[in-house]
């Protein structure tokens, strides 16, 4: 396994120090505690405070998310699993200046459980939380179990949309139906081309063939829609695009973010491509695209593949898309008026 | 069952389930992401360095200390339900010294429903619950009928292990296999296997003299 | 070959399209004529146009320069190939508001002639230009003949110089002494890990062993340093600095621009964990980092290795870096003060 | 040789580069990135796409046509050094309807100085101007002795491929082969030879009749 690290079971630790070197100064980023939990510094008191966090090894999610207008507070388990409840508590009491505090992850497994625990600690110490758990990918589970779906890229738009919330002074209990509308009004994505190494044991995360692709497949390689032969980038994005708009549906006058996001080792030019595929199948729906972003923002070492993320957009939520936000890996930079 | 007892079964269970390490990912490879035996590992690698700080306390502390550290350095889906299942059997052993079999049934039925409450899974989701729901049932007759705790333990285990084997013809509804569906009927559970472990390892700690109930 | 593109032979045109779907609407850009030019709409009379350019498949350079701050015009060959003259020609007049066009592009044959001629063509045309060409790759050539040496991501730290003198009313002649001085403070070295496949061939840009990795070796597999054994990220990123550091010489006391580049499948975590490591070798120097860019931002394809960039900054330089900037991938957006 | 010669050579230069096309971007491959030959025929493919269009110019406008088509459409290294080549062609021909041996010796002493103005490379330094400069000199030499331009054009197209050949001896001080250094010794250039073919092409396209000088 070829990659520039050091101690393959220190990776979470490295990152998160390389991390810290590179942003702490910019960003007012401070460690909490022994732990890998970073948090910024300058957050205005009675404000509610926003915390990502999840397996280590996605980057830049979680910590790239992390500035004003974006996210208060990530917190990094080991690479692939989910933080400790006492990390989170860490980074939670960290960052709560008073109004409680709006955690976003994905709808893994270890991460409900962790967050959940966390959670109740926190209340035990009179600390109003309000749990998040991101399901936007469709190929996890049928409409009918949303509840069941994997979290995918929509926490790139869903932190975005809860920091303009906290920016503005919203209420924990108000920011709850907008953030919850928000998630409804995302749908995600995902084709996988190559498999990607774990630091730790240099073994695949998945096996996939020579000239195989998989619609559907989860980041750590959980199966998606099946195997099928590699297709061109527009047919492969008609098709992903299809059935996104038949899930939440979306309907003609809609108007949607686009993210066109790489799993690791995706080229930009593949990117572009794909979000020129994107532009014209959604004209055909007659779905009007406000804004795109194309990059890697929640990636899986170095797999190649594409995630598409679709939001339907009504007049709050592009406002609050707009509100100025600064993050290390260009989280949705505060788009030009 | 006293404290050393305990001290002695969750060394052996930690030594065990470092040896089962690579065999319990093979099994999560199957149907998830393949870490299951480490994560299991790196939390009981964390007990055995608190074990001698805890040699003192009564068990219900023990348990109750055993899920704190469990938590904080398992990880993954696996990290918070054990840490129930020990914070769980901590709490509904209170402070006595000594743990019967009538005692580890009511201590095994806490750690399944809070387990159960935490991951809101039913036996037959193919999880651990379908170790430690058969290992519940046969314990709580094996109390009834005032059978002593060291073979009543034993059976439990046994149950444990048989339910474990079993997950092998269940279809994944929990955690990151139920994403297989059909395609996870074959694969035995690792959780459950964890959970048969750790059963066994409190059977064999038990000492032979004692009391009979 | 596995990519997510359609015909190989239509990837430059088809990845511009994307670009200008994903951007032109946001960033006010328009294709010039038929060919790869994107340039910006409003940029204000009477200033110097900043344009740049070279092959396509390096993604995000060139058009994701392209911003308010940075590049006024991004202009594309060819996978790999300079552009040519016409294109050039083309792009300069569109963005040409009177005060001349100020061109940078990486120190490479096919570039260099090719935008001479298009200078030697606007100058008939009585727009009076100034050609910039980066030579920040340390491996290519000794100190001595600088002028030999490869360009590499200094391009991403010269825009940004170029485009703030642009912004702040600057004369052509009087940016020339300042980008002359950033260019000659910028060092790059870079190593490679694996090689990429050119999209119209399939066939891969150079080979490299299972377990060893390149120093200095060019974004085309232009040889470097040698081949030698896969080493640790702390060890091999000492060896790059140290001799970048000679190279110059950067001296204690001396303040950095530090960007840390994949080169297309180098995971966010390696970039982290290299950076890390230059800051604490830096740190040992003496020499302090005024900021960080970690990410992909000159790549080749999907090549799995790490570039390191070093700007010396004085008070000017630093004033100019922080300048506000806007691009659509991240090229060194408006730092915060 | 005249106008309709000149359009033969040029198809005759166009279809030889297009067969040669993997030989050259072979050679490009081992101290380049490959794709000199892919980037000369589509430069050429170019040139014929238009070649009907200047049927009736004379070989001057012809020369000049052809330059900036290549300019726009080869790309690389290459396209901007053959555009040169055959703009100062053209440029030196000036509006004579038929070329003779002093006339194509000046001619090609221009585009040597050119293509040496463009890329600041000099004899030796393993370029295409290492076929050029032997079959300028001898052109000239020809050109004192009135041998007819036939004659002359093949000699000096001999002359052009012996000095790619012996390309392949020296150290790349140019282009991407530079970096190599010593490692670009038994490696011939593919301008070189793409240079060798171009004038093998003009020669071949001039017919016996032409007029003893
Ligand atoms: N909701 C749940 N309730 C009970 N046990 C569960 C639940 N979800 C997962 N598990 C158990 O966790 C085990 C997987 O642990 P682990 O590999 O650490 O999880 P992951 O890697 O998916 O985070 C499964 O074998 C199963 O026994
Ligand atoms: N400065 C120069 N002067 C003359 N010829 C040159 C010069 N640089 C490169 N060449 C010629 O260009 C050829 C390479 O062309 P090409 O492969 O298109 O370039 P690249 O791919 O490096 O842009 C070389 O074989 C050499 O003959
Ligand atoms: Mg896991
Ligand atoms: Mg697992
Ligand atoms: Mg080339
Ligand atoms: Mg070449």
């Amino acid at each position: 396994m070829k990659k520039l690290i050091n101690d393959p079971n220190r990776v979470r630790e490295e990152l998160f120090e390389g991390f810290l070197a590179a942003y702490g100064k910019q960003y007012n980023l401070i460690r909490v505690g022994e732990g890998t939990v970073a948090v910024r510094r300058d957050i205005p008191d009675g404000r509610v405070a926003v915390l990502t966090g999840g397996g280590s090894g996605h980057e830049p999610l979680f910590l790239g998310a992390l500035g004003p207008g974006m996210a208060d507070a990530a917190v990094c388990g080991d690479i692939f699993s989910a933080p400790s409840p006492d990390l989170i508590v860490a980074g939670a009491g960290a960052v709560h200046r008073g109004a409680g505090v709006c955690m976003i992850h994905g709808n893994y497994a270890g991460d409900n459980m962790n967050f959940r625990i966390a959670c109740e600690m926190l209340a035990e110490e009179g600390i109003p939380t309000f749990q998040l758990r991101v399901w936007d990918d469709i190929a996890s589970a049928p409409p009918a179990r949303k509840e069941e779906r994997r979290g995918m890229t929509a926490d790139v738009f869903l932190i975005k949309i809860a920091g303009a919330l906290a920016e503005r002074g919203a209420s924990l209990a108000g920011m709850v139906p907008v953030i919850e509308r928000a998630r409804e009004y995302c749908r995600t994505l995902g084709v996988a081309l190559t498999s990607a190494t774990v630091p730790q044991t240099g073994k695949p995360t998945f096996e996939i063939g020579e000239s195989e692709m998989e619609i559907g497949i989860g980041m750590h390689g959980e199966p998606g829609v099946g195997r099928e032969p590699m297709a061109s980038a527009d047919s492969t994005c008609r098709r992903m695009i299809d059935r996104m708009v038949a899930d939440l549906p979306f309907r003609a006058g809609d108007e949607v973010l686009l993210l066109v996001n790489s799993m690791g080792a995706t080229t930009y030019m593949e990117l572009y491509i794909m979000a020129r595929a994107a532009h014209r199948v959604l004209a055909e729906y007659g779905i009007s695209v406000h804004a795109t972003h194309a990059g890697p923002f929640f990636t899986c070492q170095e797999m190649a593949g594409c995630m598409i993320t679709l939001m339907k957009l009504d007049e709050e939520l592009k406002s609050l898309y707009h509100a100025p936000a600064h993050s290390p890996d260009y989280f949705l930079m505060r788009a030009l008026e | 069952m006293d404290a050393p007892a305990l001290i002695r079964a969750l060394a052996l269970m930690g030594e065990r389930l470092r040896e089962q390490k690579d065999w319990l990912s093979g099994l999560d490879a199957a149907c998830g992401d393949g870490d299951h035996g480490v994560s299991v590992a790196r939390g009981f690698e964390a007990v055995e360095e608190n074990i001698l700080a805890w040699a003192q306390l009564a068990p219900g502390p023990i348990l109750r200390q055993c899920g704190r550290v469990l938590l904080s350095s398992t990880g993954g889906a696996i990290g918070p339900i054990l840490a129930t299942f020990f914070s769980e059997l901590g709490k509904a052993c209170g402070d006595s010294g000594e743990i019967d079999t009538p005692t580890m049934a009511v201590m095994l039925q806490a750690s399944l429903d809070g387990v159960t409450r935490l991951g809101g899974a039913r036996p037959g989701d193919k999880t651990l619950l379908d170790a430690l729901a058969p290992a519940v049932d046969s314990l709580r007759r094996d109390a009834d009928d005032a059978v002593p705790l060291r073979r009543a333990m034993h059976r439990a285990a046994e149950a444990a292990a048989g339910g474990a084997r079993e997950t092998a013809g269940l279809v994944a509804r929990q955690g990151r296999a139920r994403y297989l569906g059909e395609r996870s009927i074959g694969h035995p559970d690792p959780g459950a296997h964890t959970m048969a472990i750790i059963l066994t390892a409190v059977a064999d700690a038990i000492r032979e003299e004692e009391p009979r109930a």
